[in-house]
């Protein structure tokens, strides 16, 4: 009776809130959006500081932002200091993760109810190194495909998730990890610094952006995004470390 | 030297601070000072971020308004982490990026970064609370802050579908400029204004605060009670000043919210008999005031409640906490006659109270007697009737708790709070005494703050 | 100090050093309360009765004072009141908790008194009302009860924010916060009812009448043994000074009752002054605790001044003026009276105590001058002042305020020679042997000078009324005719007055009687185990006099409603609470899905309806 | 369709929070509240006819109609947020049932 | 056109019943499975509304990194139940 009710009052809310957003006539219709209308025109035509004309790819150079993915321009270049908080919300989570889990004293890996056998390990330490490459080639490709830092950090931790899973006695040094964890988020706010003394603005891109299209392109973009990229999975990785040790509570 | 540096340094010195644990608590320490410096060497105005100019890129305002907010966030900061750092250094490098995160929020002028900056500040308080050694309640609170945040961003996401654009100054722009119907607006900012009212303790999104603030230590209960009250306060007031325009119903429910948040507050601080429900129950009503000043336009009264009522809660609180950690217990009986030896601690306490119930001499009154006047001069009769009601219940449960306090039951309570604490509590208490008597600095306020509409342009 | 502003910022600093001079030593510190009372009063009176006193000179900025005849009245006599129990002060302050905190908001209090009084600015106003409210509130807990500190502080506080509401109105009506200019803009401004209501709310509060005396004896009662007479005879007029204002210069309704020739408020305030009368007097009769009826008689004589103040007519303001004085010295008289007892024994319960005439003959004489003057006998001040509001009474033809004061005169005979004869006369306890002694000599001088003053203000109120004279014509009404048909008289509606010769009538009777009782004394001591009465015999020394259940009859009509007003708050704190429970439980109590659905409810609530 | 399925989506996440009292249960709602409300923001960038904001030696000019990748950027730091979010969440869950035994919150009410 | 219509309200909907089912079932491993699906089902809507940048993202994180959280946290809590 109460979950019918819930039901019908959240259900109610959602036709009212689709009702509400048809009757706005502000509000643009699925897929009949204007762009031009938005600030993201101009993030689309890489001119938000003066018209830059056509962005060809693999001719135009030196444009404001020098990502041929537009989704990575705005990721770090347009709306970095986003990234920059988004960073720092994984890292106090991890923070979080390993205060809460993190137990004074001996730790220990949990015991996994399988034991792998040895094809699945050496499978496993095979497909290791595969994911992790993915996991770097997505980085660093970041600015010219699909994926970036996150999905490519990501990508190595799951590789080393990979590892935790195939072996029972697998930990990695999380002193290690903490380390990679300080030091790239330390340089992606230096980075931000060195735009504001070598340029004028905080993370500005203070780098040549190359043309639009070339692996070496984009300025500190690309620099930016393998910080962001070992920063997640590092992270990432204790965070997933914490969650398969526990301490010894008894 | 720019303001953005507010912002950077904690976060890179929360980086750093997680490779040594000895370094941590003398950088939580060295960092709001730094902070403090900074705020009074960088330019006033608007910052611009990555070379983009607003409204393309993300762009910090640091104004009066936010001064005033830093500054007060800055110095509790250091002040709470002074007190703290003994017993929770391994909470320094959260409550470092708990710091970047609330400077984050204040200095702000763009829609989404202040999604972010709210999910940083609310992840570092789920941490935070997580000292209280409450998980379920803290579990509570993480629940409710997603779902805020979630509600925030819905409501930020149709009005960027609506209007194209996530810098508040040029989306109030757009919005007057469109001639919306009052109606069209409802959903975005009643979800932005839940989403927020989360974390303002607003009355019905905030069932977290029995939990969080019932069971707060010295750490936790400051850093709530004053640090994150005052900035969400003021995140609030810049919304409710830039951006959120409410009119008909949404305004009638608006104020009805907050109004029922003071007068229930208060009720329920009434009817509570443990001095932490007490104190936060009288806080929720409080950040009621606060907001129903920003609701009304009376945004100079606002930040200056909120300020003084940080300061207030910030003594109440770690007094009140400190004696339950020692007691252990914080049932108002069990305390009774905890200021006999520490007649200091009791004054500070007292002046603090008395300051919050709106007394004469102390702060709390010339602040009750500036915003009464400007309501009335606005003709709001209900909410200066609901306010007075509501101050008088509180002032009866606050004298009703001072009175216990200052004079023993049967049993002698001994609390000893440490040399640094009662300094420290003191000087709390003594601002709150100057400003009580000597208005001349809230006179000069006056222009300038009214000033800070017009200052947030886009030039 | 001719500067009032540097005179209140004088005894503002007093208070520091007291508090320092009393960690010191207790006495000095007391001895400096004394001496900066004593200076405050000096200062006060040797100015202020030439026109002297400075409003001038701005020493704290933005506030701002101005003297009238009115203010000054009421200043002089709480002033006076604080000079008098400051002597008290070396003979009680080890009993307290805080002696120095103690010496210290006694002060500030006085201070806030001498802010109050002078003030021109509403808002002034206000911050030295609610300045007094919690600087005396400290000092009630030092007493018996903490909880007398709450209920003190509830009343008050509701009194003075009901006053500030109506402040920010009259602000709000003439743009400015000057105290004549925002009263000389509301006539006509259609929101003089609910100021008038506002600020009566306050003064019936601070006086603790009809619907909110619950707070009098409580806190009377309860409060350290000096600060009872300053509560009483000094505090309790803030009430009557803020309803004066209400009753005299707001005038809220048009509308007057043509038998009686007097606007429905004020008919109002006159019936509900009446009934602070009756319920004075009925819970007096049947109080134990000396200090509790003392409080409660406080009450009804809060009645006596606001049905005077509410005829509108320069008759019942004399009455009224010089009842604030007589009941000001009068109330003192008796709570130091009872100070001293208490002191010396340790207890104001009558039913403990009894012939203490033979031990302390002078505090005797203090009381009995004290209660004559509150029953409004003659030769004392209270009969003038009783007189004076029969008289307009009596001529406004108002039928149950007349009942109402009549019984409350009556009544008053009934209560106060209770503890007269409970405390002093009767049977000696025995449990007291050897340990009482009469009061001691700093304690007797400011009984005595109040005793004096008591007999003085009934037999030459001339010059007294005169001085209220000069308030009444401020007001703008016509003085009162004093010493017309002969000196030492004065006129009513139904005749003229002579004090000096009804006391000197009086003060033949006296002697009369004194020569009987002294000189022809035939009468001889018996012990209490010396009886053969109705062949019992008595075999230890009971309590014999009739202190307690004295009127049980007449308390056996009403006793069953003496709580009502009690429970109806106590309800009402209850409810309070209630909401706050239910509001725990409807916004508190469970986890997310409490606030969600709350949430969920307001949106559909907002979106319904709005395409 | 597919944003009204959003939007549907987000209040299902909410009728999950609203009856379910365990832990994990409430956790994997605020995942279904958030996967709605990611896919209801990329769908408000959505241009009918569009392309994937990436420039490629195929498209390579900025005359092409792409799909708006403002909200695109906003989703990818809202899905890291939600990540983070639920990873402390979990491990709240974690602590829970250490300290209490259960994921029942009304089990947990019971034994506090 | 049509066909991209067509397919949306079968994702749509496929979306809805299996967040009602993640929702409503009482095992929690269920859910947890759920959950992975709902989020890989999300990831095909992400493709068909050109974001092929949160589809990757979605791909890992949602539907591979959370779902090994849950499962891990079950795992961890299951080993202690059966401990006792």
């Amino acid at each position: 009776m109460k979950k019918l009710f819930a039901f019908v009052l959240t259900i109610g809310l959602g036709v009212l809130m689709i009702f509400s957003l048809r009757a706005n006539t502000l509000f643009p219709e699925f897929g009949d959006v204007s762009i031009a209308d938005r600030i993201s025109a101009l993030f689309l035509d890489k001119s938000v500081n003066g018209d830059n004309g056509d962005v060809v790819f693999g001719q135009t150079t030196d444009a404001e932002d020098g990502a041929a993915n537009l989704v990575t321009s705005i990721v770090v270049d347009y709306r970095s200091f986003d990234t920059l908080g988004e960073v720092t919300v994984l890292f106090i989570s991890s923070l979080g993760v390993a205060l809460l889990l993190g137990v004074a004293g001996k730790q220990k890996r949990l015991a996994l109810n399988f034991k792998p056998n040895f094809m699945l390990r050496v499978g496993s330490r095979a497909l290791f190194g595969i994911i992790l490459m993915t996991g770097v080639y997505v980085i660093l490709h970041g600015h010219l495909t699909p994926g970036g830092g996150f999905p490519g950090g990501a990508m190595i931790a799951s590789s080393i998730l990979l590892l935790y899973l195939a072996d029972d006695e697998f930990r990695t040094k999380v002193k290690g990890f903490k380390v990679l964890e300080s030091v790239a988020g330390s340089l992606y706010v230096i980075v931000g610094l060195l735009g504001l003394v070598l340029a004028t603005y905080f993370l500005q891109n203070f780098l040549p952006t190359g043309t639009v299209g070339d692996l070496f392109s984009a300025g500190v973009l690309p620099i930016v995004y393998v910080l962001i990229g070992l920063k997640v999975g590092s992270e990432i990785s204790g965070i997933i470390d914490h969650f398969l040790t526990e301490g010894d509570l008894a | 030297m720019s303001a953005v540096l507010l912002i950077a340094i904690p976060l890179l010195v929360a980086f750093v601070s997680i490779l040594s644990k000895k370094l941590a608590p003398w950088l939580l320490l060295a960092t709001p000072i730094a902070n403090l410096v900074l705020l009074f060497l960088v330019p006033t105005g608007i910052v611009v971020i990555g070379g983009f100019q607003p409204p393309f890129g993300i762009s910090l305002l640091l104004d009066t308004y936010s001064f005033i907010a830093l500054f007060a966030v800055n110095a509790l900061v250091f002040v709470i982490g002074l007190l703290n750092v003994k017993e929770y250094h391994q909470f320094s490098s959260i409550l470092l990026v708990a710091l970047a995160g609330l400077n984050g929020l204040i200095l702000t002028n763009d829609l989404f970064n202040l999604f972010v900056f709210l999910e940083i500040a609310g992840i570092a308080a789920y941490l935070i609370a997580a000292s209280n050694k409450k998980p379920a309640s803290v579990f509570h609170y993480l629940v409710l802050g997603a779902v805020g945040s979630s509600f925030y961003l819905f409501g930020l996401i149709i009005l960027y579908a609506m209007f194209g654009t996530l810098n508040m100054v040029d989306m109030i722009e757009k919005i007057n400029a469109a001639t919306v119907s009052a109606s069209a607006l409802i959903l975005p900012f009643f979800l932005m204004f839940v989403g927020l009212g989360v974390e303002a303790k607003l009355l019905p999104f905030n069932s977290w605060v029995k939990g969080v603030l019932g069971s707060s230590n010295t750490m936790s209960g400051p850093m709530f009670a004053s640090v994150y009250a005052v900035t969400v306060s003021f995140v609030f007031g810049r919304l409710l000043n830039n951006l959120f325009a409410f009119q008909g119903n949404l305004l009638v429910v608006v104020v009805a919210i907050l109004l029922l948040g003071i007068a229930l507050g208060e009720a329920m601080a009434f009817s509570s008999k443990k001095a932490r429900e007490i104190l936060l129950y009288s806080s929720i009503a409080q950040a009621s005031v606060v907001i129903l000043l920003f609701v009304n336009g009376l945004v100079l009264w606002g930040a200056l409640l909120a300020v003084a009522n940080a300061v207030s809660k910030f003594v109440l609180f770690y007094v009140v906490t400190k004696a339950q950690k020692e007691v252990g217990c914080d049932d108002l009986d069990s305390l009774q006659g905890m200021f006999q030896g520490n007649y200091v601690v009791g004054v500070a306490f007292s002046v603090a109270a008395l300051s919050v119930i709106g007394i004469p001499l102390f702060a709390g009154f010339v602040l009750k007697l500036g915003y009464l006047t400007e309501l009335a001069a606005n003709a709001n009769w209900l909410a200066i009737a609901v306010i007075l009601v509501a101050s008088l219940v509180e002032g009866i449960y606050y004298v009703r708790m001072l009175v216990k306090l200052w004079y023993p039951g049967e049993k002698e309570v001994k609390v000893s709070f440490g040399n640094v604490a009662t300094v420290v509590i003191a000087l709390a208490a003594a601002l709150l005494l100057v400003f009580g008597v000597y208005r001349g600095p809230i006179d000069n306020l006056d222009n300038t703050i009214d000033s800070v509409s017009e200052v947030i342009d886009l030039g | 100090m001719a500067n009032l502003e540097l005179l209140l910022l004088i005894v503002l600093g007093t208070g520091l050093v007291a508090y320092l001079l009393t960690k010191v030593n207790q006495f000095l510190g007391s001895v400096f309360t004394i001496a900066a009372t004593t200076f405050a009063f000096v200062s006060l009176a040797a100015y202020g009765f030439n026109g002297g006193l400075d409003t001038t000179v701005q020493w704290i900025p933005w506030l701002s004072f101005s003297v009238t005849n009115l203010g000054f009245f009421f200043a002089i006599i709480i002033v006076f009141v604080y000079l008098m129990v400051s002597f008290f002060h070396p003979y009680f302050l080890d009993h307290y908790k805080y002696p120095s905190v103690y010496n210290m908001l006694f002060l500030w209090s006085l201070a806030g008194v001498l802010g109050t009084f002078f003030t021109e600015n509403t808002i002034q106003l206000f911050f030295f009302f609610e300045f007094i409210v919690w600087t005396s509130m400290f000092l009630i807990p030092m007493g018996k009860s903490k909880k007398a500190a709450v209920s003190y502080y509830g009343f008050s506080a509701a009194g003075s924010f009901a006053m500030l509401f109506g402040i920010l109105v009259m602000a709000n009506v003439s743009g400015s916060y000057g105290l004549s200019t925002g009263l000389a803009a509301l006539t006509g401004s259609g929101k003089e009812a609910l100021v008038f209501v506002l600020f009566l709310i306050a003064g019936f509060a601070k006086l603790g009448a009809f619907p909110f005396h619950i707070w009098l004896p409580e806190a009377h009662g309860n409060a350290p043994h000096p600060f009872s007479p300053v509560l009483s005879g000094a505090l309790v007029k803030l009430g009557a000074f803020v309803a004066v204002f209400a009753l005299i210069r707001i005038a809220p309704f048009s509308v007057t009752i043509d038998a009686i020739a007097l606007p429905v408020a004020q008919w109002i305030v006159a019936i509900l002054g009446s009934l602070s009368i009756v319920f004075g007097t009925l819970m007096a009769i049947r109080e134990d605790d000396a200090k509790k009826l003392l409080a409660y008689s406080s009450m009804s004589h809060g009645g006596y001044i606001l049905v005077a103040f509410s005829l509108l007519d320069s008759v019942a303001f004399a009455g009224g003026f010089y009842h604030i004085l007589a009941h000001a010295l009068a109330s003192a008289g008796a709570f130091m009276a009872i100070a001293a007892v208490a002191r010396q024994t340790g207890t104001t319960k009558m039913s403990e105590l009894g012939g203490l005439i033979h031990k302390m003959p002078v505090t005797y004489i203090v009381y009995l001058v004290a209660i004559i003057s509150m029953a409004g006998i003659p030769p004392m001040g209270g009969f003038i002042s009783k007189w004076l509001i029969f008289q307009a009474v009596l001529n406004k033809g108002m039928v149950l305020v007349t009942i109402a004061v009549f019984f409350g005169s009556i009544g008053s005979f009934l209560y106060v020679f209770r503890p007269l004869a409970a405390l002093f006369l009767g049977q000696w306890i025995t449990k007291y042997d050897g340990q009482v002694k009469e009061a001691p000599l700093l304690m007797m001088i400011p009984m005595l000078i109040i005793t004096a003053l008591n007999v003085y203000t009934g037999v030459f109120p001339d010059w007294l009324l005169g001085v209220t004279n000069g308030v009444i014509t401020d007001l703008g009404y016509p003085a009162l005719q004093v010493a017309v048909a002969a000196p030492f008289t004065l006129n009513g509606y139904y005749g003229t007055l002579a004090p000096a010769i009804i006391s000197l009538v009086f003060a033949v009777g006296v002697v009369v009687a004194a020569i009987i009782f002294f000189v022809l004394k035939k009468s001889r001591k018996v012990t209490l185990m010396d009886t053969y009465t109705a062949a019992n015999f008595v075999h230890n020394e009971e309590l014999l006099h009739y202190t307690k259940d004295f009127y049980a009859p007449l308390e056996r009509l009403y006793e069953k409603y003496t709580t009502k007003m009690r429970d109806f708050y106590n309800a009402l704190a209850y409810k309070v609470k209630e909401v706050g429970q239910l509001a725990k439980y409807l916004f508190m109590s469970k986890f997310a899905e409490v606030a969600l659905f709350w949430t969920i409810l307001i949106l559909i609530f907002l979106l319904w309806g709005e395409f | 369709m597919i944003q009204y399925a959003a939007i549907l989506l987000f209040v299902l996440g909410l009728y999950g929070l609203l009856t379910n009292r365990n832990v994990i249960k409430i956790i994997v709602s605020l995942n279904v509240l958030e996967i709605g409300l990611n896919i209801f923001i990329i769908s408000i960038g959505y241009v009918s006819g569009g392309i994937a904001p990436i420039l490629t030696s195929v498209n390579n000019t900025s005359a092409l109609l792409f799909v708006d990748p403002l909200p695109q950027a906003l989703v990818l730091t809202a899905i890291v947020i939600g990540v983070g979010t639920t990873a402390l969440g979990l491990a709240f869950a974690k602590s829970i049932y250490a300290k209490y035994g259960t994921f029942d919150l009304d089990e947990v009410e019971e034994l506090k | 056109m049509m066909l991209l219509d067509i397919v949306s309200i079968v994702i749509g909907a496929l979306l809805l019943i299996i967040a009602f089912v993640a929702i409503q079932s009482k095992d929690l491993i269920k859910s947890v499975l759920f959950l992975s699906g709902l989020s890989m089902l999300a990831v095909v809507s992400f493709v068909l509304l050109k974001a092929p940048d949160v589809a990757l993202t979605e791909a890992v994180i949602g539907s591979g990194l959370v779902t090994a959280l849950f499962i891990f946290t079950l795992l961890s809590v299951k080993k202690e139940g059966s401990k006792k």
